[in-house]
């Protein structure tokens, strides 16, 4: 019977280690107390019914002793835990973009070329994958177990994660937040092919349209063009070469346009105003499916990278978005 | 019946069911509450059985999906709001907290009472929506799951909740009120049982962290019948907030559950090595640390529920600090026992089973503390595990011990001895096997919350389940002979254990009154080596 | 812990505080149509907070109670302060790290 | 409780409860009592403070627009009525420790006369809102020229006045109980504790009105 789950991304190694140490940690406590109890109560165990203890002799060091120890332990356990977790975090560049929208009870997962997959996920191996996530009711959450892998998808805003598959497999995708009747059902699987596999795949089955020209035809359904239309004396900025920009707010502050600004824009305008503009964008909140928010700001994207992206091994890299200060 | 055991005392000072029910005597309230948590847990045990049946197979064959989801949603919501956080406070916390200190009574008797009905009436509403249909939010009732999806019996179930609230603020109020104005002469702080150190870092939770969950329940039932939208992501809300909302009482509730048990072992640590407990103002200590430090870190059930990642960071340091005063405890002890004369009773053997469990099972919360491994394990079968060793392992070994121990002092009788160290073994043993696997289960993946699982998790699903059958009957066997022995139990001397506190110098069982006139504490607790006539004069 | 002290203010404060929460109501409603940028909400708060105190410490004999009163007090305004601020910080941070944790 | 009757001296006062030393260590209890339970109370009211400033920060104009088509007329005198209360109540409590039976009875009498008027007034407002569709669910109608989120605002307006209104409806219950007692001659010199701890519960809720009226009705004031 195995004990871990078969190690399969970048990060599943660092978070076994970790685990590793406080099952050694864990194991040490629990037997040093477990003996020394047991010990105890056999030594001193009582020889007359009305024998008394001796008194008892406190001792400050000793209280020091058993209150450093574990405090220089947990000390090591939450910088490596943390470490860890912000190696979880930052996403590598050269990130393959996937859109995944959960929704009771199925993700269903969208590539930039078009190709659309329902609990299913095909990934080549070795390469980066960024999830942009939104759920189209309940919290739902993204769960690989082989990657050590695990992010909540709340409605109302994207959940952005990355990971890198280490091993050509087939593994487990878990819904993790119990989010109803057929929670136990959120389940599928997650391909991780060698790229000359992905190849054949990514050619087999006929893609749609790709994520970007659906979000172009949502951008005039949405009347969106009446304003970012990019003709002079447009009444809004123009989203041309939006992503990844520095954006200046009217308020004073500056920021880089990442995809939950773009959302953000969307469902609630009023909160961050672009400089030179006035604050007259109506709210789309609840008016845009999640999956039709994806396409809006998958095309967004386009808007800003090479037109001629689409296909190939890794469909529109997307910049990484700097960060902003030099924070931890 | 000998002369002695037909003294008056409170329990056969009155009779008839209407002496029960509008009794103020918090000795008898004390009883209601034995009564009522009881029925709590046996309907929560019986959920956690139907629940292990299911899980016995992988695919979801003896209930609907529904049905599981309604089972796991009331074991949870029955064990923690109508069985833990008032079982400890409510009946050993009851009896014990005015006879420890030598008062005559709690200082709000009839708002005793009123809380012991409001936890009934609030359990009982709670029940009423499980017969109806029943709940399937799970105990956390999750937005905007619970305000928009699921059934309105979130309503119900939002209200007794409320209810019952209302009814552990009152306790704790109670408690503090109590410990701060009725103690004895010569009762210093510094010379108080730490029982009652351990009801009162309880109290001061109780009562800060309790209003918060009152309200967020509150505007969950609101939103679900009124359409508001707070936590409705489709009006603007943040189901996060909610979270933050929850878990603000609900982590510190966890407290509420282990400080009470914590306080316990401290009695019966000491008691069955006749020693003083080593450390005493460092264990009084710990608990009031504890409780202040345990309303700092609730962010540390939401690692990965898109929390900032540098208040992630910060709840997960806090949550270590928190390890230490707990750990302090198991230290100190542990010191207890050494040259102490150790008797193996029982009550000590659910002492030393604490201290293991709890030992284990806080050790994994360090693991889930630890934020990159939190993301691997958090909703998982590991969690189950690591809350159960705990709960089950810590707080009801804690719970049965001190029933034990303060058994001859409630009912006036010896339980059997034989059976109940049986017992003992029989809960120790099932609780480790039902327990144990699940640790494993959840590294290796397996979602909780799960009706069906893949088959590679069977093996170690039906250990599990072999445990819980095991462990049901470990928890049969109390009841039985606890009931047996109210008739046909021998008779209880004033001091069985021969163990220093007040609670020990009045007849077993006390007379309404506690004490026949009001004692005058002289020295420190536990203080064995004088004990009996010098320190602690009665009159 | 004793309730010996001077139990209650004298008829007269009772008076003047009452004047002075209704000068500091005209005064909340008048700053609230002034253009102070940044500045209207602390304002009306820091009057809010005034008040409060007035109503805590004279007409609550606050000031005349026993310390652990006080106390009891602090650690209401105390726990309170835990729920926002941290619960705020969580809000406030969360964009610092443009990628994750939004 | 009749089994009290026996342990009480006979010369113990009759408001003594039999578990207490004397009526000062009653009061003692009393007193520490209530106000633990006003720091529930702040933590109660404290959630939805929580949430209001969270969306206060996200919405802000919404929040803004939303709290101007609050009446500050009809708030700003609610605020003036219910210090006014308070001053009645501390009033009150003064008569009781002074053992004046006619003027406790009338300063309560003016307590629940002005508690009432708050509760009139705020009828009237949550009338004009419902007349208005400015009541959040399925009938809210967004506000012209306003953010959606507005109906946010009202959301937490409700809930927040709302609880209030209860706090208050259950102080002049507690007030016209008190009236009761008062008019039998219960309260003297010596014993007047139910009037002081319903005296300080009716202030705790005027110091939440304190705080409720500049942040709903005053935020956006002056962008008018
Ligand atoms: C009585 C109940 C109780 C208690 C006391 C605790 C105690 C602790 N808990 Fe637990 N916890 C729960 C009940 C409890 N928990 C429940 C019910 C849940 C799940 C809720 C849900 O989602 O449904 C949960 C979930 C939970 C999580 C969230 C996991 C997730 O969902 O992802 C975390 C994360 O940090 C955590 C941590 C801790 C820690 C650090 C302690 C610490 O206080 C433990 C401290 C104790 C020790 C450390 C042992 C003694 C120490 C020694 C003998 C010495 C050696 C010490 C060192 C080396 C430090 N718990
Ligand atoms: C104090 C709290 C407490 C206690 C004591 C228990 C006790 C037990 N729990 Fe539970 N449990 C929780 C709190 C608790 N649990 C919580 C909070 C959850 C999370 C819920 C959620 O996800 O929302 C949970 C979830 C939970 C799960 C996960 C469900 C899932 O995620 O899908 C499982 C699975 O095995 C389980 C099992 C058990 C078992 C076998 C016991 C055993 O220890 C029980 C043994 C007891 C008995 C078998 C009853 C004994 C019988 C009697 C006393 C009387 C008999 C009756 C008559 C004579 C009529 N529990
Ligand atoms: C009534 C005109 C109008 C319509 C319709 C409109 N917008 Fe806008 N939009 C604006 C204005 C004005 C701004 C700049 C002020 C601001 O930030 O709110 C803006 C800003 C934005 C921004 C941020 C741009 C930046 O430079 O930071 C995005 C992204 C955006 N809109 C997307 C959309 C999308 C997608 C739609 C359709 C679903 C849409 N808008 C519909 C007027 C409009
Ligand atoms: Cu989706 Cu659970
Ligand atoms: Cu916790």
């Amino acid at each position: 019977m195995p004990f871990f789950p078969e190690q399969a991304s970048t990060f599943a190694r660092n978070v076994d280690h970790l685990y590793l140490f406080m099952i050694v940690v864990t194991a040490f406590f629990s037997l040093l107390i477990a003996t020394l109890v047991v010990v105890f109560a056999i030594k001193f165990h009582r020889k007359a019914p009305d024998e008394i203890a001796g008194p008892v002799h406190e001792s400050g060091l000793l209280e020091i002793v058993w209150t450093v120890i574990p405090l220089g332990l947990v000390l090591i356990m939450f910088f490596w835990g943390s470490s860890v977790y912000f190696r979880i975090t930052r996403p590598p560049a050269n990130a393959l973009d996937i859109y995944v929208t959960g929704k009771q009870w199925m993700w269903k997962i969208q590539h930039t070329d078009g190709h659309r997959e329902m609990n299913e996920l095909h990934i080549p191996v070795g390469q980066p994958v960024r999830l942009t996530m939104a759920s189209e009711d309940v919290i739902h959450s993204f769960f690989i177990p082989a990657f050590r892998f695990k992010r909540d998808v709340v409605p109302g805003r994207f959940a952005t994660a990355w990971f890198e598959p280490t091993k050509p497999g087939k593994y487990h995708l878990f819904c993790a937040e119990y989010c109803g009747t057929r929670h136990s059902n959120m389940i599928g699987w997650i391909y991780v092919m060698t790229p000359a596999d992905y190849q054949v795949w990514l050619s087999g089955g006929a893609p749609g349209e790709t994520l970007a020209s659906a979000g172009a035809k949502r951008f005039t359904e949405h009347a969106c063009n009446t304003c970012h239309g990019d003709q002079p004396g447009a009444r809004g900025p123009s989203l041309a070469g939006l992503f990844g920009k520095e954006i200046h707010l009217q308020n004073g502050q500056t920021l880089i346009a990442d995809e939950a600004y773009i959302r953000e824009s969307i469902v609630n305008p009023q909160a961050k105003i672009v400089a030179g503009y006035p604050p007259i964008m109506p709210t789309f909140q609840g008016l845009i499916s999640e999956e039709g928010l994806l396409q809006l700001i998958a095309y967004i994207k386009s808007l800003s990278s090479a037109p001629a992206a689409a296909g190939g091994m890794a469909p529109a890299p997307t910049p990484a978005p700097e960060r902003k200060s030099s924070m931890p | 019946m000998t002369n002695e055991s037909r003294r008056e005392n409170y329990l056969n000072v009155r009779y008839g069911v209407k002496s029960w029910l509008l009794t103020t005597d918090h000795k008898r309230i004390a009883i209601l509450y034995l009564i009522g948590v009881t029925f709590f847990f046996a309907i929560g045990g019986i959920f956690a059985g139907l629940i292990r049946l299911e899980l016995l197979t992988p695919p979801g064959d003896v209930f609907q999906s529904e049905t599981y989801n309604k089972l796991f949603t009331t074991h949870g919501v029955m064990m923690i709001f109508f069985f833990m956080i008032p079982g400890i406070p409510g009946v050993l916390g009851n009896f014990l907290i005015p006879l420890m200190i030598g008062a005559k009574d709690v200082a709000f008797p009839r708002l005793n009472l009123l809380s012991w009905y409001l936890y009934i009436i609030g359990g009982l509403t709670a029940l009423w929506a499980v017969v109806h249909g029943g709940v399937d939010t799970g105990w956390t009732f999750y937005t905007p799951y619970s305000t928009v999806y699921s059934n309105d019996w979130v309503v119900v179930t939002a209200v007794g909740i409320f209810i019952a609230g209302f009814s552990s603020i009152l306790t704790g109020l109670n408690f503090l009120v109590t410990i701060h104005t009725m103690r004895a002469p010569g009762m210093t702080w510094m010379r108080m049982p730490l029982f009652c150190w351990g009801m009162y870092a309880t109290g001061i939770i109780q009562i800060l962290g309790t209003p918060v969950i009152a309200i967020t329940l509150l505007l969950v039932a609101a939103e679900r019948l009124f359409y508001l939208g707070i936590f409705n992501p489709a009006q603007g809300g943040d189901p996060v907030l909610f979270q933050h909302l929850f878990w603000f009482y609900s982590h510190p509730a966890v407290y509420i559950m282990i400080l009470p048990a914590m306080a316990v072992i401290s009695e019966l640590v000491t008691a069955f090595s006749r020693k003083p407990i080593f450390g005493y103002k460092f264990i009084a200590a710990s608990s009031i640390a504890i409780a202040v430090l345990s309303f700092l870190v609730w962010g540390h059930h939401m690692f990965v529920s898109g929390q900032s990642v540098y208040a992630g960071l910060v709840f997960s340091i806090i949550s270590f600090m928190v390890a230490i005063p707990s750990a302090i405890k198991v230290f100190n002890w542990t010191a207890t026992l050494y040259r102490g004369s150790v008797s193996y009773q029982t009550p000590l053997l659910y002492a030393l089973g604490f201290i293991g469990l709890f030992t284990f099972g806080g050790l994994t919360g360090l693991f889930l503390a630890a934020l990159g491994l939190d993301i691997h394990v958090h909703d998982t079968y590991f969690i189950v595990a690591h809350f159960h060793y705990i709960m089950v392992g810590g707080t009801i070994m804690g719970y049965l011990g001190g029933l034990h121990f303060w058994w001859p002092k409630i009912s006036g009788k010896l339980y059997p001895e034989l059976w109940s160290r049986v017992s003992a073994w029989v809960i120790f043993i099932g609780f480790n096997l039902t327990f144990f696997p699940q640790f494993i289960l959840g590294y290796l993946g397996m979602p909780r919350r799960y009706h069906a699982y893949p088959p590679e998790f069977q093996v170690l699903n039906v250990m599990s389940t072999a445990g819980a059958s095991i462990l049901g009957v470990g928890y049969v066997i109390p009841l039985v002979y606890f009931i047996w022995s109210m008739r046909y139990g021998k008779d209880a001397a004033d001091n069985p254990w021969g163990a220093t506190g007040l609670e020990w110098q009045t007849p077993s069982p006390p007379p309404t009154e506690n004490f026949p006139t009001t004692p005058v504490v002289t020295g420190k607790p536990y203080d064995y080596l004088t004990a009996g006539e010098k320190e602690v004069a009665v009159g | 812990m004793s309730l010996k002290k001077p139990h209650a203010p004298r008829l007269s404060a009772y008076f003047g505080v009452f004047a002075a929460l209704m000068a500091f109501t005209t005064l909340t409603v008048w700053a609230a149509y002034q253009h102070l940028g940044v500045w209207n909400t602390p304002l009306a708060l820091a009057i809010a907070v005034t008040k409060a105190l007035l109503v805590a410490l004279i007409f609550m004999h606050l000031r005349y109670s026993p310390k652990l009163t006080a106390f009891v007090v602090a650690a209401s305004i105390f726990w309170l302060a835990l729920l926002i601020i941290i619960t705020v910080s969580d809000y406030l941070t969360r964009p610092w790290l443009p990628i994750y944790g939004r | 409780m009749a089994d009290a009757a026996q342990a009480v001296a006979p010369e113990a006062p009759r408001e003594l409860r039999h578990h207490f030393v004397d009526l000062e260590a009653q009061k003692e209890a009393s007193a520490l009592g209530m106000w633990i339970f006003l720091v529930t109370e702040v933590l109660f009211f404290g959630g939805m403070f929580t949430a209001y400033v969270v969306y206060r920060a996200a919405y802000r104009r919404a929040f803004e627009g939303a709290s101007n088509l609050l009446d500050i007329r009809l708030g700003a005198f609610n605020t003036a009525v219910l210090i006014l209360s308070s001053l009645t109540m501390a009033l009150a409590v003064w008569a009781a420790s002074h053992g004046r039976r006619k003027l406790i009875v009338l300063f309560l009498f003016f307590t629940i006369l002005l508690g009432s008027t708050f509760l009139g007034v705020k009828v009237i407002e949550y009338k004009q809102k419902f007349d208005h569709h400015e009541v959040p669910g399925a009938h809210f109608v967004v506000p012209e020229g306003l953010p959606r989120q507005s109906e946010m605002f009202f959301s937490l307006y409700f809930c927040m006045t709302g609880l209030h209104a209860l706090h208050m409806i259950i102080g002049v219950g507690l007030l016209s109980w008190l009236v009761a007692k008062a008019r039998r001659g219960e309260f003297t010199r010596r014993y007047n504790t139910p009037v002081e701890m319903v005296g300080l519960y009716w202030h705790f809720v005027d110091i939440v009105w304190i705080f409720l009226f500049p942040l709903l009705y005053l935020l956006g004031r002056h962008t008018l």
